[in-house]
């Protein structure tokens, strides 16, 4: 399997989770550093689905203590990329 | 053999022979009529060795047979009736019709079947002499088998450990000449089949399994010797099935003047002249035994007509001892 | 084309085997004056002689082991054990005979040698005689197992098994000797690595072997009339397994169903559901589901005989399920 | 013969439209069969029959709205004769007194979604959500060809607004439902029955803070042994907590109907969820009690996906015996929230937060939330509300046995 690992790549590929795992979710335009549980009105579970989401497609392990680390977009990023 | 025997006895002995060939006679003609399937058997000449055999044990004797055992069966007192509700496959069978024609068991009369395996009776029956030795039990183990057996490895490990260690086996090998349609010179390079017994340090003797008094004398010998603590013995019967090895047999492989020659030696007949040269068997015996006999094969082809199939719901009874029961002990 | 029985397929095969390669013979019990039990090798004796028609005592293991050794020793031999049931007896020497030879001498004997037994239910002969053990064998390593299920196959199996330089046992359900079928004259060996598709369809994959392929093709037809279209899978191979061919099947229809005479548990039909479950479940749309036998020794009456096997209308009805019409 | 209403699904609902008919006449349906989807103003439902039998006739066509209460169909039991007449619509009866008319049986053991792998697979490829789609195989279970056949049904969903004036469609398309602006519907609903929850129920509010250190522990190990789709959040901790307090104070798990208390059995809790744009439904999540946290992790995810894409069941918005409104992690620290009527107890938790805390004689920094209770003064009082409270409180501080 391939896997996206250019930075424009991976940020893509979020913001296509996000538009699957939020339904509605208005993902373009969206500024890299605001928080996602505000701008897009998650709760925990879409929080958990994301992450889960981010996990399988991106392969990252995301431990729990790390969710906090996704809340941004430009964050988000930074951390696959980082994996 | 004049002389040898009793009105009374002799009479007895004819019956049951007639009974059994009578009732075998009606097995094929069932067979053909599709009222009994799969393999059938047929003691038909053989009826001496069972009957004689018998009469040498005692009820608390245990006894094992082969696929060709109706007339061990009825010859240990297994009532007609149910041996032939057996082959009906009924409930009323003596193994609730799971056996069939090959596997007739009925441990009230410690006759413990019915093995369709060549040879496989015998290490059983090594097992169950071996039990009664643990358990200080003055009681014998007869194991009837035929010549085809004695090639099996299961014969040679069974006399060993029988010799060895000094157990109450009466082996009786029904020496019929033929291991299915291959003869005995054809299958064994000795044929002198009490001479591998022998070998093993196992007491070995030869009868004439076509005169009932012979061999109900003989084996009466070895039982006592086996009783005596004296170890196994090995008996062979010499004897010939007029019927093929079984109904699928079409017998191509014995000629007509090999089977007319034992025909000669029929136990029945051979019983019935000594009898009458004896001057106690009149004509009206006969005829009142063979209506006797007829009846009562009659009566048990009603038991197995009359009886119940088991119900498919049981399919997988008895394929595991009931709990309940087995706990309770 | 030629029409002709299993039996007369399988001898079809000896004589030729028996005209072609000198190294060729057969033994058993009353294979040779009285033609076999099931009257396979009727006028052979009289044909190629009773050294090569040989006939054996009630020896098993004896006459087992021989052909063992006959294999390792330069000749083809080809052994009939009567039935699986009494292969029992010789299974020692199958098992840690022929099946390690080769292995444990590390390459140096080989055991080309050829083991025919019949095997299977439905004649009323009781639990001595009926029952199927191929997936014992199937189990052992340096064995390959089929079992010819057409008169085509009975007929061209023979030949590939003898052309196999390992021991091969070849399994014959003895409900199918009287079976007549057509028979390509000219045809090569059947393909011992090859399953074969009898019918195709796309509906489910009816996948089973032997004996139970005549029962499989019924029922093939029967949901054909319902409007289910069954792809019916005959094996062939027991050992090793055309998981190629059973895969792609599973792949197309999505549903299986395997039918074996064997028990459930720990059967054939246990194995191919493991394959099917380890390498296509993201293919399938229903459970698999397996027509076994009861779990019971055959009983001797015929209609507790008959509930205990596959059935036809069994085989319809969890084909049915699986593809979900079934109301 | 058994009529099939306009059901009544929650204390906010009047009326609803019929937008689509999952059954025809002749078709047989089980209790518990889908066989139409309703719009209410919160969301489309799909609503189960209860009774057996055949479909005799529908009465109500696509796209039209009736009153609660309103026969929509006839079902005819097996071996009636058919063609009984059926009342029409503008007889239909008022609706009666809201609340559960039926209690679903208790659930069997939770299970996944019963879908094929090959039906998972094709569905991840065509991007259908197979947990959306009512199964045709064996038990229902969902098989490729359902998710081929939703997918497609999609796909014609998303041609059809595109105006192809020269080629008409063959078959006259299933009428559209009204236009509606759901938000404003889904706020006008909410606010009536708020508004008559207000008028009718004398609330009293209680409120304890509670030290969630040992629930927050607890959950980390269990996650951190669990792949990440098995991982649990904390508010199933306190939807499992609630649920067995309720269990122990059932004046607080029932209903007030026609001047009576009425206890109920089970409990379904009423789970708010905040729709996106807008808006709460609170669909049950039934036998809360009795699920492993597991199970309870994937009904809850299972019923805010659907309520959130507008697919529940009518039993799920009518069952809830008490409701629970939680505010997560990024709300306000505590919510005293309104009755759903019948129902007469609702319990809040506000945000979980670190804050100073007493813990063995120091200060020290505690993960934080205020659980309340709002009640309904009728069906019990102050007293057995701090009771509930407490053994909530006890249920949290022992996680383990959640």
């Amino acid at each position: 399997m391939t896997v996206a690992r250019t930075p424009d790549e991976v940020r893509a590929k979020i913001a296509d989770i996000l538009r699957r795992t939020v339904p509605g979710a208005q993902v373009e335009g969206l500024d890299p550093k605001a928080d996602l549980r505000d701008e897009l009105d998650m709760d925990s579970l879409d929080v958990l689905n994301f992450a889960t989401a981010l996990s399988h497609e991106l392969e990252v392990s995301v431990p729990e203590s790390d969710y906090s680390e996704l809340m941004t977009l430009e964050r988000c990023t930074a951390y696959v990329l980082s994996k | 053999m004049s002389g040898a025997v009793s009105r009374e006895r002799g009479l007895e002995l004819l019956r049951e022979m007639m009974l059994i060939r009578r009732f075998e006679e009606r097995c094929a003609e069932l067979y053909s009529a599709g009222f009994i399937r799969g393999f059938l058997h047929l003691y038909v000449g053989e009826e001496a060795i069972a009957t004689g055999a018998m009469r040498a044990l005692s009820p608390e004797d245990n006894v094992i047979s082969t696929y060709r055992e109706h007339g061990h069966a009825i010859a240990r007192g297994v009532p007609p009736g149910e041996v032939m509700a057996e082959m009906y496959g009924k409930v009323e069978g003596s193994s609730g019709g799971r056996g069939g024609s090959m596997h007739i068991f009925d441990a009230s009369r410690r006759f413990y079947g019915g093995h369709a395996i060549v040879a496989g009776g015998l290490p059983v029956a090594v097992g169950m002499a071996l039990a009664d030795a643990l358990q200080n039990e003055n009681r014998v183990t007869a194991c009837f088998f035929g010549d085809g057996a004695v090639a099996e490895g299961a014969f040679h490990e069974s006399m060993n450990l029988a010799a060895l260690w000094n157990l109450p086996v009466l082996f009786l090998c029904e020496n019929n000449f033929y291991a299915m349609g291959t003869h005995l010179s054809r299958a064994q390079a000795e044929t002198n089949l009490a001479r591998k017994a022998a070998s093993y340090r196992v007491p070995a003797d030869k009868v004439d399994g076509m005169d009932v008094l012979a061999v109900e004398a003989a084996v009466r010998r070895e039982v006592q010797a086996v009783r005596d603590g004296g170890g196994p013995r090995f008996l062979e019967c010499e004897t010939y099935r007029y019927r093929a090895h079984s109904m699928y047999d079409p017998d191509r492989y014995r000629s007509k003047q090999e089977i007319e020659g034992w025909r000669r030696r029929d136990p029945i007949a051979t019983l019935k002249g000594a009898l009458r040269a004896d001057h106690i068997l009149y004509e009206e015996d006969v005829s009142a035994l063979e209506a006797s006999v007829e009846d009562e094969v009659e009566g048990a082809v009603r038991v197995a007509e009359e009886g119940s199939l088991e119900p498919v719901e049981d399919l997988l009874k008895n394929v595991y001892t009931p709990r309940e029961i087995r706990w309770r002990r | 084309m030629a029409t002709m029985t299993y039996r007369e397929a399988i001898r079809e095969a000896h004589r030729e085997a028996l005209s072609s390669d000198p190294r060729v013979f057969l033994m058993g019990e009353d294979v040779g004056r009285y033609g076999g039990v099931f009257a396979v090798s009727l006028g052979m004796a009289e044909e190629f002689g009773e050294e090569r028609i040989r006939d054996t005592p009630l020896s098993e293991v004896g006459f087992v082991g021989a052909g063992v050794g006959a294999a390792s020793a330069g000749m083809r031999p080809i052994v009939e054990v009567m039935t699986v049931n009494f292969s029992l007896l010789a299974m020692d020497q199958i098992v840690n005979g022929a099946a390690t030879l080769r292995h444990m001498s590390g390459g140096q004997l080989s055991v080309p040698l050829v083991i025919r037994m019949a095997t299977g239910a439905g004649k009323q002969v009781a639990a001595q005689h009926s029952h199927s053990f191929e997936n014992w064998y199937a189990h052992v390593p340096g064995l390959r197992v089929a079992a010819p299920a057409t008169v085509h196959d009975a007929r061209f199996m023979l030949k590939a098994a003898l052309a196999d330089p390992d021991p091969v046992i070849l399994f014959e359900h003895v409900l199918l000797y009287n079976m007549s079928g057509e028979v390509e004259e000219l045809a090569g060996p059947v393909d011992l690595r090859r399953a074969a598709i009898r019918r195709a369809g796309d509906d489910v994959s009816l996948i089973t072997y032997g004996g139970s392929l005549p029962k499989v093709l019924e029922a093939a037809e029967h949901l054909a009339s319902g409007g289910i279209d069954a792809e019916v899978v005959d094996l062939r191979a027991l050992r090793p397994l055309d998981l190629e061919t059973i895969l792609s099947s599973v792949r197309k229809t999505h549903r299986a169903v395997v039918v074996d005479e064997g028990w459930h548990t720990g059967s054939l039909a246990g194995e191919i559901s493991a394959r099917i479950a380890e390498d296509a479940l993201y293919d399938l749309d229903a459970p698999v589901e397996r027509i076994c036998s009861a779990e019971a020794p055959v009983p001797y009456p015929h209609h507790l005989e008959q509930a205990a096997l596959p059935k036809v209308d069994e085989i319809a009805a969890a084909a049915k399920r699986r593809v979900g019409s079934d109301g | 013969m058994a009529e099939f209403k306009m059901p009544s699904l929650g204390a906010d609902m009047e009326a609803g439209t019929l937008l689509e008919w999952k059954v025809a006449p002749g078709d047989i349906v089980k209790r518990g069969d889908i066989i139409a989807v309703v719009d209410t103003e919160k969301a489309a439902i799909e609503v189960e029959s209860f009774h057996a039998g055949v479909v005799d006739s529908l009465v109500v066509e696509q796209g039209t709205k009736v009153p609660v209460g309103t026969t929509l169909a006839v079902i005819r039991g097996e071996g009636e004769p058919a063609g009984a007449p059926a009342s029409p619509p503008q007889a239909a009866a008022p609706p009666s007194a809201n609340g559960p008319t039926s209690t679903p049986a208790p659930p069997a053991p939770l299970r996944r979604p019963r879908i094929s792998p090959a039906a998972r697979r094709r569905a991840r490829e065509l991007g259908v959500d197979a947990a959306q789609i009512t199964g045709s195989g064996e038990r229902n279970a969902v098989t490729l060809a359902d998710v081929e056949r939703a997918a497609s049904a999609r796909a014609a969903d998303a041609t059809k607004p595109s105006p192809a004036p020269e080629h008409p469609p063959p078959e006259a398309p299933p009428p559209e439902p009204p236009p509606v602006d759901r938000k404003a519907e889904v706020m006008r609903a909410m606010g009536a029955a708020m508004a008559k929850s207000k008028r009718e129920i004398p609330h009293y509010y209680l409120s304890n803070t509670i030290d969630l250190e040992p629930a927050i522990a607890f959950l980390a190990a269990e996650n951190a042994a669990r792949p990440i789709e098995r991982r649990i959040v904390p508010g199933v901790l306190l939807l499992k907590a609630t649920a067995l307090a309720l269990r122990a104070i059932p004046e607080l798990n029932g209903f007030f109907e026609g001047g009576t208390v009425r206890h109920a059995e089970a409990v379904h809790l009423g789970t708010a969820v905040s729709l996106r744009g807008g808006g709460i439904v609170a669909p049950a999540i039934h036998h809360a009690g009795e699920l492993p946290l597991e199970d309870l992790m994937w009904r809850l995810n299972d019923v805010v996906r659907r309520a959130r894409t507008r697919r529940l069941k009518s039993s799920e918005l009518s069952d809830s015996t008490a409701t629970v409104t939680s505010l997560g992690d990024r709300g306000s620290e505590a919510v005293y929230g309104v009755i759903y009527p019948p129902q007469v107890a609702l319990i809040g938790f506000g945000r979980i937060s670190e804050r100073p805390w007493v813990y063995a004689g120091q200060v020290v920094s505690r993960p934080l939330v205020v659980a309340s209770l709002s009640a309904d003064h009728r069906a019990s009082d102050g007293h057995r509300g701090a009771a509930f409270l407490r053994i909530l409180e006890d249920k949290l501080k022992e996680p383990e046995s959640l």
